[in-house]
C-alpha cells in the first residue's frame, strides 16, 4: 500500500529528532486523532540577507505515512527560505514521497502544516524579541 | 522471511481435515439440497450432520440452528430480526458500547428506522456490569445484545447473570460469540441465551459461513428473503462445502479444545509476562476473565499502525486499533469505552495466538517488540510523558473524522 | 444405477478447475483481505483479480461488482437496498410477475413496511411487455424489477427495451440475471441496467458465492451492516477462497460460453422435438427467445411430483412446479402467470441442460418419458382430457394453502 | 423422504383403475391444488345382510404420496362394512403407508375422505332408488 520511498522515509527517517536550540517549532495534529508532529528549524540569513531554513528537524507521533511525510517535507525545507518553505503544498509533499493511499492524503497536509507553523512560530519569536 | 501469523483473532487458517471433508461437495455430490430426487439426498443429509455438529457445540437441539454467510450476517440476523419481529411490542434495545460493528452498525441503521438504543458502559478491563442492564431495561426494551467475549481486548463477559434478567423481564437476549466459538466451552442451555451468533473461520472452519442458534421459541423475522431455506429464516441455495466444513471444524473443536487451549494460554500469559517489561506499557481488557489466545498492549507514546508495518517488515502479523489503521480512521471503539484517554488509544498492539503458535514464534515477537517499540519512541515528540502541548492545546490538523 | 442429472438450473457442479483455484486460499493464502499487513496482501489481490473476472463477464467495471453470499443476498440487496435508498422519493416498485422468490419475497417484505408494488403480467411466453412498465410508472416510482431469463421456463426478458423506459424516467431498473449467468452473454452497458445479480453456482463456480452489479451513481443502502467491506455495501469478512472460485468460473465461462452453448442449443431442441410427441404435451415458454439448456415440458393429467419420482427411480434428476413438490405447497407462480390454467398448472417437467450434458442422457430421458407419462396417466382419473367434476364442481379438501 | 411401503403403493398401485359399474363414486380433492381422487366401489352384503364393500377402485392425479395412500386405503376397506369403512381416519392410512412427511399429511385426508364420499355416493343413490 505505501510506496517505496515512503518506506524508506518511514524506517530511515531523515533529519529526526528533537532540536535543543530551535528558532522556532511548530506543532501540529492532534494525538487524538493518532498524529502529531514537531517541526524544529534553525534559520540562517543568505548572501542578500533572507532567511532561510539552515537546519530542520522533526518529531511525530502517526502512522507510517506521517513519519514518512515529515522526513520528507524536512528534506524538502532544507536549505529553501521562507517563502519557498511556505510554498511546499501537500500534494508536492504527497508527490515527492511517490504517492499516497487516499484516506492517508490528510498526512501530507500534516508535514506542510507543521513546517508553516515552525516558520509562523520563529517570526513570532523574532516579533517578541523586537518588541 | 520468516512469517509469524499471530492475529488469529481476524482469521484462522482452515483445518486440512475441514478442507477435506468439504472437497466431494464441490464437483460431485454437489445436488441442490432443497432438490426433490435423491441426488441431492447426500447433499441434504451432509447439512443435516455439519447442522448437529454445530449444535453440538453449544449443546444447541439442531433445529436452532440456522446457517448464515459469517458472522456479520448472524449478527445482522440476531439483532434486525428480533427489532422487526417485535416492533410492535416496543423499539427499545440495550446493547453493550463493546459489540462488534456487525451489532453496532445494524444497531446504527434501525436507529434511523425508529429504534432507540441505549449503550451500556464497561469497566477499565471491558466488563459490562449486570447491574447496568437492570436500570437500562423499560417496558419497551425487546432485545438485549452483550456479546460473549470481546474481538480486541478478549474480555469474557458476565453471560449468564445477564441473560438471566433478561429472562426474567422477557426480553430476548443475544449474545455474539464468534470470537470465542472454538476457544471457550460455550453452553447454550447453561447460559441462558435466545440466540447466539458463530462464525466458522475464527475456529479454523471456512470464511464465508457462520450461524445463529435460535432457541426454540424465540420470535424472529428473516433478514435474507426467497425460497424458504433454512427454516424459512435465512433463504439462498445452502452453502454445502462451507456448512459441511463448518460442522467439521465444530466437531474438531469439541474434541480437541481443551487440549489446544491449556497450551495457548501459557504461551500467551508468558508473552504478557515479557512484553510488560518494555517500559511504558500495559495489558488492556482483564487480567483474567479473557480469551486464552488474546493479548492486547498499550505502548505509550507510539501509534499502532507504525508498530504493525515495523513488525510486519520482520515477517510478523498482529492488529491493533489504532485510527491509522482503520478504514474509517476512527480509534477503536472498544479502547475507547475502557476509558484510554485520546492520546493513548492509538498506540495498542493486539496479539492473538492460534492452536498452532510456536514458542519460538512467541520468542520472535519478544526479541523484535522492544527495539521496534524504542525506535518509533525516538521519532515521536512524546518521550517519558505527553508534554504540555497534549494536556492544553487547541489542536490544529490531524484525521478528519468521517 | 445409471445417473442422469438434468437439473442445472437448480444447481451446477463446481468446475475441477475452479476448485483447484479455490485451494490455496484456505489453509495457506487465508489471510483476511482487510488487514493491514503485507500477509493478507496475497489474499487481496486475489478478491481484486476475482472482482475483475467477475466485471470481464458482464461488461462492468470492477469496482461496480459487490461480491455476495449468493443470488438471493444480492437480489434481497438490489431490490431492499433500493427501496431503503429512496423512501424519501418515493415508495412505489415495480416488478414482473414471474421474478424468483428472492425478489418476490423481498418485496412482500418491503409490502409489510409501507412500499406499494405494482406486479407486471406476462404473455403466455412469459415475456413481459415494456409498455405495461410505461403504463405503470407513477412519480413515486423508486424501482423496476424485471429478471433477465426466467429460471423455470427459461424466457429471456426484453431488458434493454424496459431499462431504456426506466432511464429516462431516471428510475433504478435491476435485472436478476443468476439463471442466466454463464449461458447468455451479458452486457450491463448495452443492457442499460443499474443493478444486475449474479449467482455462482449456476455457472459451475461454488455455491454460496453471488454479486450485485451496481452501475456508477447507483443509490443502494447496506442489507448487511459491519466492518464495512466490500465498498460499505456488504459487510463480513470476506469469503475469499469462494471469490476467487466465483471469478475463476466467469473466466472460463466467458472463455468458453460460445462453444457450450451450442451444443447445448442444440440437444435442448432434439428433445423438446422428441418429447413434444408424447400426447397432450405442450412446452411452456417461448419457442426461440428461452435460455439455450431449458425445456419446460407439460403433461396434460398428471402431477410432476409423481413425475419427477418416476424419473427418479431410473437415475434421473429433474424438477417440476408442481404444487406438491414446493415447500409452500403452492404451484409455480411462474405457471400460472402464463395463464396455464388450475388443473394444468401440476404437470410441468423442467429439463435443464448442463456444459457436459450428453446426447445418450437426453435419449436415456427421451426413451424413459412417454412411459413415465402414460403410467401416470393410467392412475389419473382425468385420460382424454378433465371431466365435468374439473369443470363445475366444488371442491373439497384438496391442499391447504399456507 | 418417503417409507418403503408408501414407495411400493406408489410405484404397485392396488386396485387402480376405472369401475365402470360401479354402485358408488366418491370424488375428492382439487385439481388446482394438485390432487383429485376417485374412488369406486361395488357393494355387496353380507350374511347378516349387512353392506359391505366388495370390490373397490381408485384414480388418482397427484403427487406420489396422494397416490400411495388412495392405493393403500382402496386395501384398508376391502371387503370392509361402511361403518368399519368410515372409521378408516386419516392418520391410520398414514400409519398404514409407513408415515408420511408432515406436509404431506393431508394426502391421507384425501385418501379417506375418498373412501367415505364414496359410501355417501352409494347411499345417495339408493335413497334416489328408493323414491
Ligand atoms: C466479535 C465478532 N463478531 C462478529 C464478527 C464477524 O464475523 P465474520 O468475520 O464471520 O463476518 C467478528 C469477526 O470479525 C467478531 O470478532
Ligand atoms: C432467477 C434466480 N434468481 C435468484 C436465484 C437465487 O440464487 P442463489 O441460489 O445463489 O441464492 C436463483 C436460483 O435459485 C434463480 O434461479
Amino acid at each position: 500500500m505505501y510506496s517505496e520511498i515512503l518506506l524508506d522515509h518511514f524506517r530511515n527517517p531523515r533529519n529526526m529528532g528533537r532540536m535543543e536550540d530551535a528558532d522556532g517549532v511548530g506543532k501540529v495534529g492532534n494525538p487524538a486523532c493518532g498524529d502529531v508532529m514537531y517541526v524544529y528549524i534553525k534559520v540562517g540569513k543568505n548572501e542578500k540577507g533572507k532567511e532561510y531554513i539552515k537546519d530542520i528537524s522533526f518529531e511525530t507521533f502517526g502512522c507510517a505515512a506521517a513519519i514518512g511525510t515529515s522526513s520528507m517535507v524536512t528534506e524538502l525545507a532544507k536549505g529553501k527560505n521562507f517563502e519557498e518553505a511556505e510554498n511546499i503544498s501537500k500534494s508536492e509533499v504527497a508527490d515527492a514521497v511517490g504517492g499516497l493511499p487516499r484516506r492517508k492524503m490528510h498526512c501530507s497536509l500534516l508535514a506542510s502544516d507543521g513546517l508553516k507553523a515552525a516558520i509562523e512560530d520563529y517570526r513570532k519569536k523574532q516579533t517578541e524579541k523586537g518588541e | 522471511m520468516k512469517r509469524v501469523y499471530l492475529d488469529y483473532a481476524s482469521t484462522t487458517p482452515t483445518d486440512e481435515r475441514v478442507v477435506e471433508a468439504m472437497k466431494p461437495y464441490f464437483s460431485e455430490k454437489f445436488g441442490n439440497p432443497t432438490s426433490f430426487y435423491s441426488f441431492a439426498q447426500e447433499a441434504k443429509e451432509a447439512v443435516d450432520k455439519a447442522r448437529t455438529e454445530v449444535a453440538g457445540l453449544i449443546n444447541a437441539k439442531p433445529d436452532e440452528i440456522i446457517f448464515t454467510s459469517s458472522g456479520t450476517e448472524a449478527c445482522n440476523l440476531a439483532v434486525k430480526g428480533t427489532a422487526f419481529r417485535n416492533k410492535n411490542k416496543g423499539k427499545h434495545i440495550i446493547a453493550s458500547s463493546v459489540e462488534h460493528f456487525a451489532v453496532l452498525e445494524s444497531l446504527k441503521w434501525l436507529e434511523k428506522h425508529g429504534f432507540e438504543i441505549t449503550y451500556l458502559p464497561c469497566d477499565k478491563s471491558g466488563i459490562v456490569k449486570p447491574e447496568a442492564i437492570e436500570e437500562s431495561i423499560r417496558d419497551d426494551t425487546i432485545l438485549i445484545s452483550v456479546m460473549h467475549a470481546n474481538n480486541e481486548i478478549g474480555t469474557l463477559e458476565p453471560i449468564k447473570e445477564m441473560a438471566e434478567i433478561a429472562e426474567e423481564k422477557d426480553i430476548t437476549f443475544f449474545s455474539d460469540a464468534c470470537i470465542s466459538n472454538g476457544l471457550v466451552d460455550i453452553d447454550v442451555e447453561e447460559l441462558g441465551v435466545d440466540l447466539l451468533a458463530l462464525s466458522a473461520h475464527k475456529m479454523y472452519g471456512p470464511k464465508g459461513i457462520g450461524a445463529l442458534f435460535i432457541a426454540k421459541g424465540t420470535g424472529i423475522e428473516p433478514l435474507i428473503h426467497g425460497g424458504g431455506q433454512e427454516r424459512r429464516l435465512r433463504s439462498g441455495t445452502e452453502n454445502v462445502p462451507s456448512i459441511v466444513g463448518f460442522g467439521k471444524a465444530a466437531d474438531i473443536a469439541k474434541k480437541e479444545m481443551k487440549s489446544y487451549v491449556l497450551g495457548m494460554e501459557i504461551l500467551r500469559n508468558y508473552l504478557i509476562e515479557k512484553v510488560l517489561r518494555i517500559e511504558s506499557t500495559k495489558l488492556n481488557g482483564h487480567p483474567e476473565k479473557r480469551l486464552p489466545n488474546n493479548a492486547n498492549f498499550n505502548f505509550a507514546f507510539i501509534e499502532g499502525e507504525g508498530l504493525i508495518l515495523e513488525l510486519d517488515f520482520s515477517g510478523i502479523s498482529a492488529s491493533t486499533g489504532s485510527a491509522c489503521s482503520s478504514p474509517t480512521l476512527e480509534p477503536s471503539h472498544v479502547l475507547t469505552s475502557i476509558g484510554l484517554p485520546h492520546e493513548e488509544v492509538h498506540g495498542s498492539l493486539r496479539i492473538t495466538l492460534g492452536r498452532e503458535t510456536k514458542k519460538e514464534e512467541i520468542d520472535y515477537l519478544i526479541d523484535n517488540l522492544p527495539g521496534t517499540v524504542e525506535r518509533l519512541r525516538r521519532i515521536s515528540p512524546f518521550k517519558g510523558g505527553f508534554d504540555d502541548y497534549v494536556k492544553g492545546t487547541e489542536w490544529k490538523g490531524g484525521h478528519k473524522h468521517v
